[in-house]
């Protein structure tokens, strides 16, 4: 391969380690099929159990409610937008082992960029209830300061980035933040999440293809799920799914089971260590199924069968997960019943609680443009606290503090 | 003539257009089948078939790449960005491409049937990435033309016109409005002029300029003037790219004052094109600074929407300000 | 293949066709190596007769002659850039058999979208030697109205689209056009060049995957020639070259020698009988090299060595196609002799009168800016008008007319 | 102190800085061993090594997304875009997540340590693809600063300062006179400040306003103005985003009358907004219309060049119509 080459640089030729035929054929789509790896069949069952990943029960139980918890906000959150609470929910729902399973198999260190459904990482990371409510109600605890729509979780101190609405736009930018990590000596990489449709974006072109030839330690992790909102894949792509991209950019790849927990873990574990250890990075492509609607601005009985979705239910990665956990005797369902109520009470009065607290302060609207404000905008702020002033009660959340 | 809201009314010359001519092509992201998030595309795949209306892969600068060469080719293609924040990756094709294809060909070739419909603009709690109003950013590319109406009759009129105009159009929709503007669209096909303001209350004491969803909010502004025997002349401009100096100039003349309001950032937002504009044009007859009523030089906010927002209140003490000057 | 998939909608599944494995293995660069095909080996021998193109003496020669030509025209250029009679210019040396191989396999009526490295496809279509130095010296005769750089041809008789620097924007234009060309009925393709570092670029990501799924009839034509400006290829990419992209994108994929005419015009045959009978898109990436500079403000010793430089010189395309007309005794090298000489006079003479030609007269400046210029461009002309005509001396291309 | 030209004095800021942190890189394309086709980066790979100072790929939205991500990690990305006429596939990059990311975090990530370089503007018969003048697009950023030096000592001092600033910048050089401008540039480590104009020339009967290249062109028109007994008083812009207004109005107080030259397309372009912002304060002492001499309203024609610059004689002549107005 000509980048493998270790010629002088004088010596290059780009067509060293090119063979040569003589017949006219044009290479079809097929030539290659890429298979998806598959750990736990949709019975709950071990494939390969040599292949099973060493996850101890306590790592099993928290991947375990860590998805349960994942499914119980968003039922709940879909519910409170449609009371009104908040404008806009997206939910993970059918997802939640491509998502909780890899993020699992990181290490806390890890930078997290993600698309937007990508909750279950939060929570498996740690986030706290009150933390998801606070961004949601986009008040004033809320660290990102609620200048963004629900769902746009960020976290420093959790390493996960504070998600950006358009799409593809963090591929690059997580080549980019792993160059840095290398640069920087940090034993750490960048996963970056995106699904299928975003995949069609210039963008992850130029991050698959930047983080190849710089070698940069990033794993690109793509969900998917059959559809970007109403578009299915066979209007998205033509070629074998997001994972026949990877060989074109001399990206190491891998197709999982995106509703196998154990799957996912098991690939996500290697890419890490892989990209770690030779600085590249590793392309996952989780085939799975979007089982929500793309939003709660969305109803997707306009493009899809009732059916379809009915055949993806069972395939639930949730309950598939158990079955295995239960072989193993370690699914104890009293106790996961008593976290999953304690869970929903949890999300209620936190869910109370945010709604009750008011936005950031008036001056906060200038804040973090820049690292301090201009004269343009300190200007700006005091003609807009003066109007605020004459007319409170037009500006309701902001005027009386 | 029927009652219909703005994106009916987009529907509507959609539908009149395709059915006119059978080069138009309708596409863009979930625009298909499904009919686009908004549902502007209603019916178009199964009325005139999926060569006609189709999904495109999510990528911006590839429907715009693609729409250049359809256009360059003879078809005329009608594409839609989902949102107005997601037209900057299209930036390149539209900057580099679009408005310097006819030039750079010396006429040859150019991109002249193309229409690009985006929604924009702020109101519905969409924080930074789902309310921009990026109109100032193409105003500054010569070979576009922006257009950007105001209700439902325009809508339909000036879509119209955009499809059939030889030069590439920009036609940003106020999604704030899409379905809370209603009003009487004829059924039957017409053209409204491109370029040209629409004077849409007469007055006497200063003008008030603003364009599509800001129409509303200085009409509101206009009335409180009222009441302080503020006598408001307001227009609508319509046209960003080019745009109508004759009409505004002539505004000016009369009532010697202007402000104008719009919810993009302000600096360089097209306000300020509109103010150096007219300081030249009717440096005499002024008898107070251009006032621009415009967004804050800040991302859109959205825990601070209201205060943001070029709104009523805001115009109305601009409009006394500038009385008082 | 999930897109091949007959199913009603409603059952799709876009699972269907993956297959299912059951060990952690990531898929790693080399999986597939595509070979070059190659029908005319370097000392000009078919490596298969049975696939040698079946090109008649009078299409053969004239393929010869446009390579010579477009050679003849490179020096000459070259040299008026060095005496300053033209402000820029860009060779195609090294790269003549795989445009002019190409462009003789499309019809007349296939639009050709270029990079800006292809004017030996101008040659062969037609293009007059005054047409050439019309463009390059700006003058009022080029139907561009010398709006544009040296080099920057476009003619709409032949099809052939005016050339635009930005780099891969090309690639989905040529998508477009082509679903045009397929919606309107039109027997024809489009073609569209460009170099495999152009094949970074967003563009190219959007305008193959949109060719495949839109199935447009368009065949996308890479140079591969070692080099953009001075970035080698392992700088711009690490996966197998650029063809390996086209298996991920689902689009029919042929790598070929590119300094061999015939394995050049065998392929892009194919790929036009089966882009316009399939209306599917062909990648087709050509190995070559860039025996010139960049252009003329670039000097590759900076970059590459000249034992490089030799090795190519002796895969040099016109004399390895020469050496096969000789064994055809389709070689007259009398006659191509008398025929180079007559070009380089033609050339010579020509220059020397586009030189002599004015630019376009000053209105033109706002003209082609839109269908007829509105207000605005009217007054700035009339404003320049006045201003030139106090200071003529001062613009003296536009003044006096 | 040393000689050095524009392109030098670039050199040495940029060594200045890697020198002095080591968590700078410096990457675009050609930008490697081969020092960029300006040669604005030579040396650097040799001096810093490979992993400090390296070729991209040909994608400027990747160069860009790249640089954003380097950047919010806390390394000290300087980008290069090869030609600002290519800076257009990056603008969502710019637009939507540069200039966004500190603000939709509430600070808590940002691409503060950005800076991106890139040779801007025409004069070098260049045509549409490389003449190109486009701070107007990024002056509509909030979130951005725009930094235009106009000769060597400038130059590697607002470099530092861009570099250093914890904000991302977009520092446009005028290639123009790249190796033309040449002038004492102090050997050590300087900086200038962000968002301050320079007063070149003192005057009283009018304000010239220009940055970059043009800075030259209006000098030498005010040299043809002094032999009319016309006092003119210069001031080099340096930052567009955001501007020293406060200096601008102290002059305009003073000369009465303002000038603003870019060789930019005029609609649009940033001398509306100095004109906006300038009429609305110093309304009252404005004698004459403010003028703006700008480039035409067509992409940029080659053949045409020296008719579409804002050159000296037009400046002249407007110097002119101003004061006799
Ligand atoms: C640049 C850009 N274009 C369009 C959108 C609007 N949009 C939001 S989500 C979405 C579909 C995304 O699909 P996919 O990437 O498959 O993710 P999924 O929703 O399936 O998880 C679209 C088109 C956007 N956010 N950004
Ligand atoms: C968008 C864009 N970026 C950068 C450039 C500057 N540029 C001109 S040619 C070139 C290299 C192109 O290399 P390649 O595509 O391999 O074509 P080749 O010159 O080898 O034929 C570059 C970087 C450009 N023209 N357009
Ligand atoms: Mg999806
Ligand atoms: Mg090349």
């Amino acid at each position: 391969m000509q980048n493998k080459s270790n010629k002088l640089p004088q010596e290059r030729n780009h067509l060293s380690g090119v063979e040569i035929n003589h017949k006219v054929n044009l290479i079809e789509n097929g030539l290659i099929d890429i298979p998806m790896l598959q750990l736990l069949d949709e019975h709950g069952k071990e494939t390969n159990p040599k292949a099973t990943p060493d996850i101890a029960e306590g790592l099993a139980n928290k991947i375990l409610t860590s998805m349960e918890y994942t499914r119980l906000l968003d039922e709940r959150m879909i519910g409170s937008q449609r009371q009104g609470r908040i404008s806009f929910y997206l939910a993970c729902k059918g997802e939640e082992a491509a998502i909780v399973g890899s993020a699992a198999a990181l290490s806390d260190d890890d930078m997290i960029m993600s698309q937007y459904r990508e909750q279950g990482a939060l929570v498996f990371r740690g986030y706290k209830t009150e933390q998801f409510m606070n961004q949601m109600f986009s008040n004033q605890l809320d660290p990102n300061k609620g200048r963004q729509m629900p769902i746009h979780y960020g976290d420093k101190a959790l390493n996960f980035m504070t998600i950006s609405s358009p799409l593809g736009t963090q591929i690059p930018q997580a080549s980019g933040y792993a160059y840095g990590q290398k640069m920087a000596g940090k034993e750490a990489i960048t996963i970056c999440y995106f699904g299928e449709g975003a995949a069609s974006e210039g963008d992850f072109h130029a991050g698959l293809n930047m983080a190849a030839v710089l070698n940069c330690p990033a794993i690109f992790f793509c969900r998917n799920n059959g559809y970007a909102i109403s578009t299915p894949t066979e209007e998205q792509f033509a070629g074998d799914g997001i994972a026949s991209r990877g060989i074109g950019y001399g990206v190491r790849t891998i197709r999982v089971d995106g509703n196998d927990v154990l799957a996912v873990f098991a690939a996500t574990k290697l890419a890490r260590e892989i990209a770690l250890k030779e600085a590249c990075p590793v392309l996952i492509e989780a085939m799975t199924y979007r089982l929500a609607a793309h939003s709660t601005s969305d109803d997707p009985s306009g493009y899809r069968s009732k059916d379809e979705e009915a055949k993806w239910q069972q395939k639930d990665p949730i309950e598939r997960f158990k079955k295995w956990l239960d072989g193993k005797k370690w699914l104890n369902e009293p106790a996961l019943e008593a976290y999953k109520s304690n869970a929903r009470e949890e999300i209620l009065a936190a869910l109370k609680k945010a709604e009750q607290v008011p936005v950031n302060p008036l001056e906060d609207i200038i804040e973090d443009v820049y690292d301090t404000p201009p004269w343009h905008l300190k200007k700006q702020l005091s003609e807009l606290q003066q109007h605020v002033a004459k007319y409170p009660q037009h500006y309701p959340k902001t005027s009386g503090r | 003539m029927a009652k219909m809201n703005l994106l009916q009314a987009i529907n509507s010359a959609l539908i009149s257009s395709m059915e006119q001519d059978e080069r138009v092509m309708v596409f863009g992201e979930d625009v298909g089948h499904f009919g686009g998030v908004f549902r502007a595309t209603s019916n178009l795949q199964e009325k005139f078939g999926k060569g006609r209306c189709f999904n495109t892969p999510l990528t911006e600068q590839g429907i715009i790449g693609f729409a250049n060469g359809l256009a360059a080719q003879g078809s005329v293609p009608i594409a839609e960005i989902q949102f107005g924040d997601y037209i900057f990756p299209a930036f390149d094709q539209i900057v580099n491409e679009t408005a310097k294809w006819r030039y750079r060909s010396g006429g040859q070739f150019s991109c002249g049937t193309l229409t690009i419909r985006t929604p924009y603009g702020g109101g519905i709690a969409g924080g930074h990435y789902h309310s921009q109003s990026p109109e100032a950013f193409f105003a500054h590319i010569p070979g576009m033309k922006v257009v950007i109406p105001r209700n439902p009759y325009q809508a339909k009129g000036l879509l119209l016109s955009s499809v059939r105009d030889d030069n590439p159009v920009l036609f940003m929709e106020p999604k704030k409005i899409y379905r809370a503007s209603v009003g009487e669209v004829p059924e039957t096909d017409y053209e409204l002029l491109l370029g040209k303001a629409d004077v849409v209350k007469e007055g006497t004491d200063i003008t008030l300029l603003a364009w599509g969803a800001q129409v509303e909010v200085v009409e509101k502004a206009a009335m409180m003037a009222e009441k302080d025997s503020i006598s408001c002349e307001i227009i609508d401009l319509q046209s960003i790219l080019p745009w109508d100096v004759e009409t505004v100039c002539e505004s000016v003349y009369k009532t010697n004052r202007l402000l104008i309001n719009h919810e993009a950032p302000l600096t360089g937002g097209f306000a300020s094109e509109i103010a150096a504009t007219i300081q030249q044009e009717c440096f005499l007859y002024l008898e107070a600074p251009i006032a621009r009523v415009c967004g804050l030089d800040t991302p859109y906010p959205l825990a601070h929407e209201k205060e943001y927002m070029p709104d009523h209140l805001k115009t109305y003490e601009a409009i006394k300000r500038t009385l008082d000057y």
